[in-house]
């Protein structure tokens, strides 16, 4: 049924393939780590389109879950468990392939350590959402910013994350067959179509979400709580649901990436992080998962290539500010891109007018 | 020059798209690739460290480059973050295809790419402090700092001499404090000293008074201080304002007389091991080291308007380091280069005399340290130089 | 006192008044009557500046005041309560007055304020015991008399009222439409917009009916009062008279 | 007794917005609720909604207490109700804002809205057909692509009538349903009053219009200042001398003789 | 633990809590006209010691100061002319990423106007070694500057905002910005107004605070979010609760340290925040009826 809406995902699909077939035909591959590397975040501002663009709660914490689940696998994967290895739930996993002993070392199954993240994750998405999303505007804002540092402060500050160095030598995830998660050049189209099918998934999944009966109750939420409520939706039940599944989508590619980079440093927590991500989602347009998913892939791929040099934060806070101006609901809409030109016009005009003929902007 | 530098920066966000697509480098040039942290957490390495390397290469270029071949430094800032390290280091290799890699400043971001390199098999010269980069060895990875357990030594040493036995450690969260931090608490028990207490503050911190009253209640002896942020002077500020009148020890961190200007009178006393780079002139003539030190200090200073500082001496070594392994070498093959820069011995640097072997990619001894201190603002030998 | 010609304004592309002329001399109440959405809050709006008209002129007192924005038609004398009261909610009831007296502060320093604001008292008592409540927590009347007072604390030249009785009790809005006769029978102009025809017409001198966007009848209150069409439009007992 | 109020009482700070108040009203009638801006109205229907909670008393819906339950709670056994100023979703269509009155009558949760069941495509499909549906009976089929903010007022009113319709209500809480509409309006408003109750559903409905709450209502609360101070049938409460005195004034109350 | 530690405590508290404060009032100025939270208001610290510290190499400090708080002024003023009043019907997200981008974008102006090195002014009264004995324990000089210019700032603007006509058409505003228009307020210039005097005031505080904390070009971030912190635990918009708000943080996080690990200092007095958010969400000082009341 509808299956209209899924036209835009094969579209996407093609143009995923195509990107690899090209770069395979002009021997660019190299392109592909830093496409793979967006397509992760691009699947945290996904998540957290769907919770700011239509249900309408701001967070500035997410980064905070996007290390929740990069850190959790790290520690998991690199911790040595032989300690344990005598202790009843060791010799389950153990006898269920989980985990395996090398070099003296025990170590646990990748599965393991992502399946506790994603615990972990929903545990704490679970505690931390239910009082912060009874609050509103700033306070809002404040508390989930607040949360952010708290996880940045901790996996700084403990020795177990690393402090300052993070973690390295994480090892790569075995997923099935002969795929694995992992940065080795050799793996890269493989790990190339393995991030962009779980951003597929997850775009599928959002908008299946969005038109459900689900999504159109956390649309409303968005619209007026106080009539949504009226209406029989229990608001706190679906902002608390939304905050969980777009916390899961942040901690899963924190997990993903983790392998990927083969570790991971306290600057995935960094407050600046989160407010990229809450930037990113406003650029392309808040309730527009396409416009997310697009200028998440485009603005960090243009970081992680280094295009802008010393300039990235400049030119991002740049763009902030031009979008918010010029077209704040977003790039990525067509009608948004002609007003856009209309008023830099009109702008350009006034500073003309202002400045004289010909004069400067400065 | 803010004006220029304004224009600068909105010229450079709208060609820097173009600009990174098109660089002009002659066809046979060696390229080598540079990460260092120019701005974000690490900016007081990467910063120095960029503009030395920047300048070393154009001098090398301009006297005819190596073995013929010109030098092409792609410099690329990672802003102390991990991910961006990866980043480059992977556009680097198999992109760039460079012939080697010059940094990161940090030990988290060297760390991240450590094995990167090594599995490349490109030659990298980390410009970051921590131990654990050479240690184990991997097959291509270098290091031009001073060993960390080296600075500690020193300074354990300088304390037992002075009869300091019971003290506290503060150190910054970054990757340099907390490697030192490490360092610090290994190697006091051998030394004899007993730490009571080691506490650990933020980068950002702009007021230490309360962890310093901390300590001051443990009556410590000295206080080392282990870092490489603004805070360093602080630290010096602080003590002296709620009356903790115990010698103030830091680490090769200190060693930028920026930091001891913005500590003042405060900063009078302050004891820390450093490279011979900042007393240049001051050494005996018969060192090895002094011709090189007093040249770079020069260049730097006069080029940059600004006081040279030890970091941007890594970038030297590491930059001096790789040209003299190809030199050695003869021609711009990594198997070589690597085997001449691992045996390379009594090589001069800024950082001290490199005597690398298979099992030492650090190449420097606890000799390459002397003892700083801050007399009238200015840095001076707390022992005789030699 | 206010002219107007052939006034457009609206909102946007979308075009409200469509070419509008009236006048309001010195002295008198004339109201505004129409059904919702033909213009009459739209014409205030342009009048007192919030709005920027697309064509016509706006004279008031001889000066033109097209395209003038709020604040400076306020300081021409022209002064608007809009509808909806729109008090300052978070400050209490004695600054929101203080805040009215703004345009003409320095004129009355502060004995002319002190007694501005007992005047004001003395239309509305109740506002006198509220004096130090915050605006926000006033009844829907409370509100109502404060916005009046409000605008009545700078002492316009003209004074509009736009849908004083929206939204309030049957008791107060005969309380409101007291005061405004007794501003009236004080000597003041008043531009009255109203919902509520009948009552406008009983105490205006004269009342302009608008109808989307265009002025269709004018004429004195009594006239508009007996007048077939607007008594069938405007002045139904109830809703019910227009569906038989 | 669909609804019964007993003795319930709230306050804000100081002020007792609500102040023991007690009524009921029977199935399928109309009962309005008068009184002076303040009363306490709006207040008495947060309470009875469930938006906010009762200091003391009880309220009881088919006999079964529902004080202090959560709105969501309430509405899901059968109340339902428009707001004094108009809370439409102005983010999502006409349409989608009388789907979303269907919420309750509907089941499909999270995880079968992200993995798409085919449970859920059968129950989207109801949800539209019943939606359209109540839209046709109302005569605004036409605005059902439309963004509910771009309609005009009077067209609100009624699509916020047909998202509370969608919840199946027993019992319809209205709140100054006429408040800025014109004559026509008003009438139409009224035609659509009458035939809910026609549909069965029970009405509470807060008015200053009095014309209009004479006509239709079958009794008449009156409020001031959180306290009850009459009820009866129209014609009663009309010549009430303490509704007259405090509410109506002297004028009107002739004004409104038959 | 001895009574002089315990002091020393104190201060060293108070020291860091009339700091958050100061910046705190900064957010208040703007937040109370416009209803907005200015998130560069970090960066009008950082800009007005930076300006002083380059002028004061030409003239005297006094006259530097002055200059460098006339300079940002000014620079704040751009800010509205040219950013905020193109906004139109700006939403609260819309403010924050606003201003977000701005403080962003003056910061990396600033690494590139004065590159990345700390720096700072000259202590205003003794230097860097002076301190001053008050019971046993040491605090320097400079803090009382701090808390006398803070103290300042809280009685001046209070009166300000409260008897003036200024001030109480800024609050206007900030209450109704149709209803200000219509009492004859030029509320775009009250935006300007208060744009330049938090800007202002953040820059004197920037002086003020300078030759304790240093100023580097990101030194208005991390001051900023504490700010932000202690104007929200305060209550939006009231000073004095910014004030108590601020020294309550700086005790808590200075005592913290006493018992805990420096390194989770943030975290606590975070952690406490979210607290009493969930307690009361309008913060300590903040009219819950006045939230209320508030649009958003």
């Amino acid at each position: 049924m509808d299956a209209g809406r899924y036209i835009p995902v094969l579209i996407l699909a093609a143009a995923v393939a195509a990107v690899q077939l090209f770069t395979l035909a002009t021997g660019s591959e190299y392109y592909l780590t830093q496409l793979t590397m967006s397509a992760y975040y691009a699947l945290v501002i996904i998540g957290l389109c769907t919770l700011m663009g239509y249900a309408g709660q701001i967070s500035l914490g997410h980064a905070g879950f996007f290390a929740i689940g990069g850190y959790t696998v790290s520690v998991m994967t690199t911790y040595d468990f032989s300690g344990f290895s005598g202790s009843a739930v060791m010799g389950l996993l153990g006898t269920l392939g989980l985990a395996s002993a090398s070099g003296g070392e025990l170590h646990l199954s990748p599965w393991v350590s992502l399946a506790a993240a994603l615990v972990i994750t929903v545990a704490v998405a679970f505690i931390i959402g239910i009082p912060i999303l009874k609050l509103k505007g700033h306070y809002l804002a404040m508390a989930s910013l607040g949360f952010g540092l708290i996880i940045y402060r901790i996996v700084l500050g403990t020795r177990i994350f690393g402090e300052a160095d993070g973690i390295s030598d994480v090892p790569g995830f075995a997923i099935a067959g002969g795929l694995r998660v992992s940065g080795s050049p050799e793996l890269r189209i493989q790990n190339y179509y393995i991030a962009w099918t779980l951003v597929i998934i997850g775009t599928v999944m959002l908008i299946n979400l969005v038109k459900s009966r689900a999504g159109r109750a956390l649309r409303s939420i968005h619209g007026s709580e106080e009539a949504a409520m009226a209406m029989g939706v229990n608001a706190s039940r679906y902002k608390l649901y939304v905050f969980v599944i777009s916390a899961v989508f942040a901690s899963l590619a924190g997990a993903f990436m983790a392998h990927l980079n083969g570790g991971i440093g306290p600057s995935e927590a960094d407050v600046m992080k989160s407010v990229k991500y809450v930037a990113i989602v406003a650029a392309g347009g808040m309730a527009n998962l396409w416009g997310a998913l697009t200028m998440g892939v485009l603005l960090n791929y243009i970081s992680l290539r280094g295009y802008l040099g010393s300039y990235d934060d400049a030119f991002f806070g740049a763009i902030l500010i031009a979008i918010m101006l010029f077209a704040p609901e977003g790039l990525i809409n067509p009608a948004v891109m002609k007003t856009a030109a209309v008023r830099a016009r009109s702008l350009i005009d006034s500073i003309k007018k202002k400045t004289g003929r010909g004069g400067h902007a400065s | 020059m803010s004006l220029k530098k304004v224009l600068a920066l909105t010229l450079s966000i709208s060609v820097c798209m173009a600009a990174a697509g098109c660089k002009k480098a002659p066809e046979d040039a060696i390229k080598i690739g540079a990460i260092f942290s120019v701005t974000g957490g690490g900016s007081n390495l990467g910063a120095p460290e960029s503009k030395t390397a920047k300048m070393l290469v154009d001098e090398i270029n301009a006297k005819g480059g190596v073995n013929g071949k010109m030098l092409d430094l792609i410099v690329k800032d990672s802003e102390s973050s991990p991910e961006k390290a990866i980043s480059f280091a992977k556009q680097l290799i198999e992109e760039e295809k460079v012939f080697a890699i010059i940094g990161p400043s940090t030990s988290g971001e060297t760390m991240k790419i450590k094995s990167i390199c090594d599995e490349a098999k490109v030659i990298m010269l980390s410009c970051a402090a921590a131990e654990v980069i050479v240690n184990p060895v991997a097959k291509y990875v270098f290091k031009t700092p001073q060993k960390d357990s080296h600075v500690a030594m020193r300074i354990f040493d300088t304390m037992k001499k002075m009869g300091i036995n019971s003290i506290g450690i503060i150190s910054d969260n970054t990757g340099f404090g907390n490697a030192g931090k490490d360092q610090l608490e290994k190697i006091a028990p051998q030394k004899g000293v007993k730490i009571v207490i080691s506490e650990v503050y933020d980068k950002k911190a702009t007021d230490l008074s309360g962890v310093l009253t901390k300590l001051k209640a443990r009556n410590v002896q000295a206080v080392v201080n282990w870092s490489i942020v603004p805070a360093q002077s602080i630290v010096a500020k602080n003590m002296k304002q709620i009356n903790l009148n115990v010698p103030l020890f830091q680490s090769h961190g200190f060693g930028n007389i920026k930091y001891a200007k913005e500590a003042g009178k405060a900063g009078e006393g302050i004891i820390f091991p450093c490279g011979r780079l900042l007393v240049a002139e001051q050494l005996p003539d018969t060192n090895k080291q002094k011709t090189l030190l007093v040249k770079y200090k020069k260049d730097y200073e006069a080029k940059f308007n600004e006081d040279v500082s030890t970091f941007g001496g890594h970038a030297y070594d590491a930059i001096t380091i790789l040209v003299e392994g190809l030199k050695k070498a003869g021609s711009a093959d990594r198997e070589k280069v690597r085997t001449a820069i691992e045996n390379l011995k009594g090589f001069p640097g800024t950082a001290g005399v490199f005597n690398f072997s298979p099992q030492d990619h650090n190449g420097l001894g606890l000799d390459s340290l002397v003892i700083l201190t801050v007399k009238d603002g200015k840095f001076v030998p707390y022992e005789k130089l030699d | 006192m206010l002219r107007i010609r052939n006034l457009e304004s609206g909102y946007g592309t979308l075009r409200v008044l469509k070419g509008v002329s009236m006048h309001v001399n010195p002295g008198e109440i004339v109201t505004i009557i129409g059904a919702n959405g033909s213009g009459k809050s739209t014409l205030l709006a342009t009048v007192s500046g919030i709005l920027r008209p697309a064509a016509g002129e706006i004279l008031f007192g001889g000066d033109s005041i097209s395209g003038l924005p709020a604040e400076k038609t306020v300081h021409r004398g022209c002064a608007l309560v809009p509808e909806g009261r729109q008090i300052f909610g978070t400050m209490t009831v004695k600054e929101n007055l203080i805040l009215g007296a703004y345009p003409a502060r320095k004129k009355l320093g502060r004995d002319g304020i002190k007694a501005g604001l007992e005047r004001i008292y003395g239309y509305f008592p109740k506002l006198k015991e509220r004096e130090g409540q915050l605006g926000g927590t006033l009844s829907g009347g409370e509100q109502q008399m404060l916005a009046i007072g409000r605008a009545l604390m700078s002492g316009p030249r003209l004074l509009m009222l736009d849908e004083p009785s929206t939204g309030l009790a049957p008791i107060i809005v005969k309380a409101i439409f007291r005061i405004i006769s007794r501003l009236r029978d004080e000597g003041n102009t008043i531009l009255l917009v109203e919902q509520n025809a009948r009552a406008a017409l009983a105490v205006a001198d004269r009342g302009y009916v608008i109808e989307t966007g265009q002025i269709i009848l004018e004429g004195s209150s009594g006239e508009l009062l007996n007048n077939n069409d607007v008594q069938r439009a405007y002045l139904g007992k109830d809703y019910k008279s227009i569906s038989e | 007794m669909l609804l019964e109020v007993k003795n319930v009482s709230r306050a804000f700070g100081g002020l007792r917005a609500v102040d023991d108040v007690s009524f009921s009203v029977p199935k399928n009638s109309i009962k309005a609720i008068i009184g002076p801006n303040g009363a306490g109205k709006t207040t008495l229907f947060n309470l009875i909604s469930g938006s906010l909670r009762p200091d003391s008393g009880r309220v009881f819906f088919n006999g079964r207490q529902i004080q202090g339950r959560p709105p969501h709670t309430i509405a899901a056994r059968g109340v339902s109700r428009t707001f004094q100023n108009i809370k439409l979703f102005h983010n999502m269509t006409v349409l989608e804002n009388v789907m979303v009155g269907r919420h309750t009558r509907s089941r499909s949760g999270f995880m079968a809205g992200i993995f798409n069941l085919p449970s859920c495509w059968r129950e989207e499909r109801e949800i539209e057909n019943r939606s359209r549906g109540i839209l046709d009976m109302l005569g605004v089929s036409g605005l059902a692509g439309m963004n509910a903010g771009n309609i005009a007022f009077g067209s609100q009113r009624i699509v916020e009538f047909a998202r509370a319709l969608a919840l199946e209500p027993e019992l319809l809480l209205l709140d100054e349903p006429a408040a800025g509409l014109n004559m026509h309006e008003t009438a139409e408003i009224a035609e659509i009053i009458r035939k809910i109750r026609e549909m069965g559903v029970t009405i509470l409905i807060i008015e200053h219009d009095m014309s209009l709450i004479m006509d239709i209502s079958d009794d008449i609360v009156v409020l001031s200042s959180g306290k009850m101070i009459a009820e009866g049938r129209p014609s009663d409460i009309q010549k009430n001398p303490e509704v007259i005195r405090i509410y109506l004034g002297e004028e009107d109350a002739q004004d409104q003789e038959p | 633990m001895a009574f002089e530690q315990v002091l020393q405590y104190i201060l060293s508290g108070v020291t860091n809590g009339s700091i958050y404060a100061i910046v705190a009032i900064g957010f208040n100025i703007v937040y109370n006209t416009t209803g907005i939270i200015n998130f560069a208001q970090g960066e009008f610290l950082m800009l007005g010691g930076m300006t002083a510290i380059s002028l004061s190499q030409f003239m005297p400090l006094p006259l530097a100061i002055l200059f460098a708080v006339i300079i940002t002024s000014l620079a704040g003023a751009m800010i509205d002319f040219v950013f905020i009043r193109r906004l139109r019907n700006p939403s609260v997200l819309m403010m924050i990423i606003v201003t977000i981008g701005l403080s962003i974008v003056i910061r990396e102006m600033a690494l590139h106007i004065w590159d990345e090195k700390v720096r700072s002014l000259p202590y205003f009264t003794g230097s860097e070694v002076t301190s001053i004995s008050i019971l046993g324990a040491y605090i320097s000089p400079q803090v009382l500057w701090v808390l006398g210019v803070c103290g300042l700032m809280v009685l001046l603007l209070g009166l300000f905002f409260r008897y003036t006509a200024t001030g109480r058409s800024m609050r206007a505003c900030s209450s109704n910005k149709t209803a200000a228009g219509l009492c004859g307020i030029n509320t775009g210039n009250m935006v300007t107004i208060s744009f330049m005097l938090s800007a202002a005031m953040g820059a004197l505080a920037g002086c003020v605070i300078s030759p304790i904390t240093q100023t580097q070009y990101d030194s208005g971030t991390s001051l900023a979010i504490k700010g932000f912190t202690v104007a929200i635990l305060g209550g939006m918009g009231n000073s004095t609760g910014a004030v108590v708000g601020g020294l309550l943080i700086g005790m808590l996080e200075s005592f913290s340290i006493s018992v805990l690990p420096m390194a989770y200092k943030d975290a606590i007095s975070l952690a406490i925040l979210i607290l009493i958010l969930f307690i009361r969400p309008s913060g300590l000082f903040g009219s819950r009826e006045e939230s209320a009341l508030k649009e958003f």
